[in-house]
């Protein structure tokens, strides 16, 4: 035996990039090495990274998400991928698109990033939003970064002929979002503020009545708030209303394996435990106790 | 070209890459494929369902993380009966692994496990956040060699045992292990510890003790199965940082047969099938035709002893 | 403006930040004004002049180096003559660390060195590549016992008692030093470790076996802190992978009432000084008055139990 | 006591960049932040990198050391320092320069830098060359990395009104280093290569002897090889002529605190450990045992 000294590189993968051929074409999930075609400020605190991606990262739908493997902001390594919702899938370009809040070290170390940087994304992982058949017309309600994980509803709803109310709830006009986005599918926006108050659940309640009024809320979507998912839950009690609810939790693996990813569900009045990254992230939302 | 099998006792595997309980299930044949693993290793399961711990269940630390999962599962029978046929749909042995906090149960799921499809039974006697006398026999010697005896009392399957880093003595558990039966060690376990969060003064995770994973422990591991490899004759699996090839290397020449990944799987969900093309390639690039040959294969028995001569050569 | 200054028995610390044994000399003075650190800690003294281990001395690993010194040294009278003298120079009280391999001398050592300008005694009894008899007492209660009330016999001067993280029950063996008469425990050496190089199958270090210096195994120590903060009465110094202020923080909130660095000095010798003035930052943004109200304040007496509930809050 | 989420920078410090006040201005080594000005290679595998630094760290001369932070090459943490000579110094423009190999991790990191990065490195560190008042003219031999350390010696006994006759011994003529800079400063160079032999121990040994007849050879210095040291201790023996040796070791603090940087010494017949950081890395040539 004749030896040299070659270390392998730390953390080496076969993740895919744009063109690669897929020694295991079978698989759903893949690990891809996207291209960063631009990353900008939307607003003081989010921002949206567009990623050049292997055509197979592109079969994902609204509400999967994939897991991110984020570059360090200091030069210690960030130990855990970072679980995002997808915003917008663009086939024909080849991208995949991530609205995300620069907060935590990992999402710092992903501010980062440059045009034509790589980045290791995962997935898509989980079970996204669904809709009936017989659905005409749905109602979203989202607030900061769960309009993130909506958005791509209005462009589901839009394929299928579904129209869309979308209720967009923030602390100040400037970090409404998404509203374009879901006006480019020909969704209405109304959006609702803390700063003049239209954003209290009272108010929010009246516009989600007036809608079911006007029979425009044959299913309910929401995201990013406690308070907003009670006033759905009641109001869906009520009028008989089904809901889709999609949650957030720690993760370590999004594969369903760890069981990190734990909240709670009551299910026929009987309480339990389920996964978020493969049970959900979108759950019924009748059953979600807590966002 | 290499020859990658090792053989554990009566198993072979095709390649000493194995995936670390707790942190595999059949559901990564969503991104890789399992038929291409050393073997399956089932996260481990208790007779009754349990929920597990409260969350949050994980939280990232300096490097690496913490993580209290509790042994979360739906329970003995879920497991045969929708579980164990999962697995069998692939090719590479499975293996149980198993935990209770009462020694005659842990013989007996034991032997309940018993059935055709399952490969090897291992004992998880060492989870860190149970007691040493609930479940983690692992920190004491005479706890160890009781257990493993009543097992395999139970159980003609082979019977690997998964020691805790958190004992002071690992090499007496390990010899209590192998005198009570056991056919193979799996070294180790998670370390016992804890993160405090500055902002709110509470402990990060909802069972405030958790199990550090972080490659940065390789070292402590490694040394652990050197000094057990030494001490007894039966294989010895390493788990503990393994995230590349030159690591797996590295756990065999200490003595180790195989190795078991968590981390790097979370990390890269495709890490398990690259360090097995890596290690291939390690391999045949220095003509090693059998990777069995690293087994201890460290050179350890030449060392320099005089300070005074080791510090007069070079760099 | 916070007061940062913390009691240990009778020793007033200025600041809890003192540099740990074995990563600091009087040199240092060099970089930064010794005159502002908690204490000053020599490097462990045997009796005899020691050459140490062979080299290489240190290699470095995934997360931190590993490293084996051997205890080098110029011997007791040389230490008494010209080393002692050089931390005379400097205010902060200086705690002379020891060890020896057998317990009469330990103890005499302990004696000889209790003159004027040494203020605290540290027992090393948890070098972590001597065995449990050859002066790495404190992988054993016994040997901890015997050793620590040898040396309590012979000085009236405060005796700290460093113990090992290879141990398997920390909680006894701090239960031991206390009732053998130490007036305050420091936790914790390093961690028993190997590197095998993949280039020529050989152990790294000349010593082959080294201690682990990681700011990833703060979490294990931490939790050994907070577990022996609950079962004795003496003050606790924390030690390791304290890199930042908010680790000091960290340890102080798990029970400890200082803490030592050796590793973040390396990586940055003015770390010790940012530390000491950004924890003093720390305090004052929050209103926090006397440092010392950190000791033991983490939060976990309200512990969600249950599961069910837990995972139904947010994120 | 209120609080709310600022986690400081892991592991902040307080290194002067240049022009900041230094707060304990007795101190005779510093940590710094210099900015690099250019990092270039000289041949194939060597770099010179310039930083533009604080004035208290020009305070350095020919032999002692600092110790460098290195970056990542590949997003791991690089844990310890890595020790480096002073390759140049030059007051006017307040730059510090480093002549290294880029091999290793830390090197590799270190040869990413681009002009505007910093670069945190603490020194100047240890003993370095000196100069005996009667001393006319020295000889200088050194191989591969060695020439970096021995550099700078030009450049103080130009100062001191010294002549200098450098050897400078390399694999083939690419890698060949400093001869420029010894020449600079008025030094007379020989090359010996291994590709015509010349850099042979007999061919050495012959040039090293006509020095000597020539009466140019009042000291010997030397750094990089243990057969080169060898020669040089022969032949100081029998001419007795002092000398000067640089060593290398692996370190850790590089203040004399950690006893990880000892190479063996014997004096009169005794053999001792010593530190290479504090007590060298320049060492009586007589004395090492061994490069
Ligand atoms: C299915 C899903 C989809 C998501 N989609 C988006 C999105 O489209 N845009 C967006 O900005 N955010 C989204 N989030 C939240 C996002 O994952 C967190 O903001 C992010 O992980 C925080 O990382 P950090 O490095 O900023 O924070 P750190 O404080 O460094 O995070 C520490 C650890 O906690 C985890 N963590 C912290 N907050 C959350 C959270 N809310 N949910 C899950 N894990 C968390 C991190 O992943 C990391 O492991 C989503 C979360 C989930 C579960
Ligand atoms: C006083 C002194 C001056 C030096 N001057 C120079 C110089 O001017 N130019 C130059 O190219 N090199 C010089 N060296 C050698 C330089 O320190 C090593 O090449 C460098 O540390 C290797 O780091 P790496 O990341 O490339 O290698 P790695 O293999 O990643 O290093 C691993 C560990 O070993 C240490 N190490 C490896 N080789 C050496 C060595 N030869 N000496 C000391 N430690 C080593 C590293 O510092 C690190 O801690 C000098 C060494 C010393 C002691
Ligand atoms: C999330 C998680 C869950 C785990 N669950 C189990 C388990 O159920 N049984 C077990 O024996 N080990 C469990 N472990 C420990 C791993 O099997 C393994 O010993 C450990 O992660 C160290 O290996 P690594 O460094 O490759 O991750 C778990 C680890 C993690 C991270
Ligand atoms: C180079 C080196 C030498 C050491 N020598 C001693 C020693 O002589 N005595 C001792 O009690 N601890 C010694 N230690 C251990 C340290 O005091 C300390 O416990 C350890 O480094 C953990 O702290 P850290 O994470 O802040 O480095 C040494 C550590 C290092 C890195
Ligand atoms: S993150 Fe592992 S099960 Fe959901
Ligand atoms: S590097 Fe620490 S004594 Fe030399």
């Amino acid at each position: 035996m004749t030896m040299s000294f070659e270390p392998c590189e730390k953390y080496t993968n076969s993740a895919l990039r744009a063109g690669d051929v897929d020694p295991y074409p079978q698989r759903l999930v893949g690990e891809f090495l996207g291209a960063v075609v631009s990353n900008d400020w939307v607003n003081k605190e989010y921002k949206l990274i567009v990623l050049a991606v292997h055509a197979r990262a592109l079969e994902a739908y609204a509400g999967q998400f994939f897991h991110l493997l984020c570059p360090s902001p200091d030069g210690a390594e960030v130990w855990m991928r970072r679980p995002m919702s997808i915003y917008r899938i663009d086939k024909k370009a080849g991208h995949l698109e991530f609205l995300y809040k620069a907060e935590g070290r990992g999402t710092r170390g992903m501010a980062m990033l440059r045009a034509g940087d790589e980045f290791n994304i995962a997935g898509p992982l989980g079970k996204g939003f669904t809709l009936q058949p017989g659905w005409k017309h749905i109602v979203v309600l989202g607030r900061g970064v769960g309009l993130a994980t909506l958005a791509p509803l209005s462009q589901l709803a839009a394929d299928n002929g579904v129209g869309v109310t979308a209720i967009l709830s923030a602390r100040n006009p400037d970090v409404v979002m998404s509203k374009a986005l879901f006006e480019s599918y020909g969704a209405r926006t109304i959006t609702v503020l803390d700063t003049d108050k239209t954003s209290e659940v009272s108010n929010v309640e009246k516009i989600l009545e007036g809608l079911i009024a006007e029979k425009k809320a044959d299913a309910f979507f929401t995201c990013g708030s406690s308070r907003l998912l009670a006033l759905m839950q009641r109001l869906g009690k009520k009028h008989n209303i089904p809901g889709q609810v999609a949650m957030e939790q720690i993760m370590v693996c999004g594969f369903g394996a760890c069981y990190v990813c734990m909240r709670t569900f009551e299910i026929d009045g009987v309480k339990t435990l389920k996964r978020v990254c493969r049970d959900g992230p979108v759950f019924n939302m009748q059953e979600a106790v807590g966002w | 070209m290499v020859d990658l099998s090792v053989k554990i006792g009566d198993i072979t595997l095709q390649n000493p890459i194995t995936p670390a309980s707790g942190a595999f299930s059949w559901e990564y044949n969503d991104v890789i494929d399992l038929n291409r693993l050393g073997g399956l290793v089932a996260k481990t399961i208790c007779r009754e369902p349990r929920l597990g711990n409260p969350t949050p269940r994980m939280a990232e630390t300096e490097a690496g993380i913490i993580q209290s999962i509790g042994l979360p599962g739906k329970g003995i029978e879920y497991f045969v009966d929708h579980i164990v046929p999962e697995y069998a749909k692939f090719t590479p042995p499975l293996i149980v692994s198993v935990n209770s906090d009462n020694i005659a149960d842990f013989a007996a799921l034991a032997e309940e496990l018993s059935i055709p499809d399952v490969d090897v039974i291992e004992a998880n006697i060492s989870c860190p956040t149970r007691n040493q006398t609930g479940g983690n026999f692992a920190m004491h010697e005479d706890y160890t060699r009781d257990c493993i005896k009543a097992i395999r009392a139970k159980t003609n399957k082979p019977l690997w045992v998964k020691l805790s880093p958190n004992a002071g003595d690992i090499v007496s558990i390990a010899k209590a292990a192998e005198d009570a039966g056991a056919d193979c060690l799996v070294i180790a376990n998670t370390f016992l510890s804890l993160k405090i969060r500055t902002d709110n003064f509470r402990p990060a995770l909802g069972n405030k003790f958790g199990g550090l994973v972080s490659p940065a422990l390789k070292p402590i591991v490694l040394r652990m199965v050197y000094q057990c490899a030494k001490a007894v004759k039966i294989p010895i699996i390493g788990i503990g940082g393994v995230t590349k090839a030159e690591d797996v290397v590295e756990y065999m020449l200490a003595g180790a047969s195989a190795v078991g990944i968590g981390y790097a799987g979370f990390r890269n969900p495709t890490a398990l099938i690259t360090i097995i093309d890596d290690l291939e390639a390690w391999c045949n690039e220095r003509g090693i035709k059998k990777v069995s040959e690293l087994i201890g294969a460290v050179k350890d028995d030449d060392m320099e002893l005089d300070p005074l001569v080791a510090a007069s050569h070079g760099v």
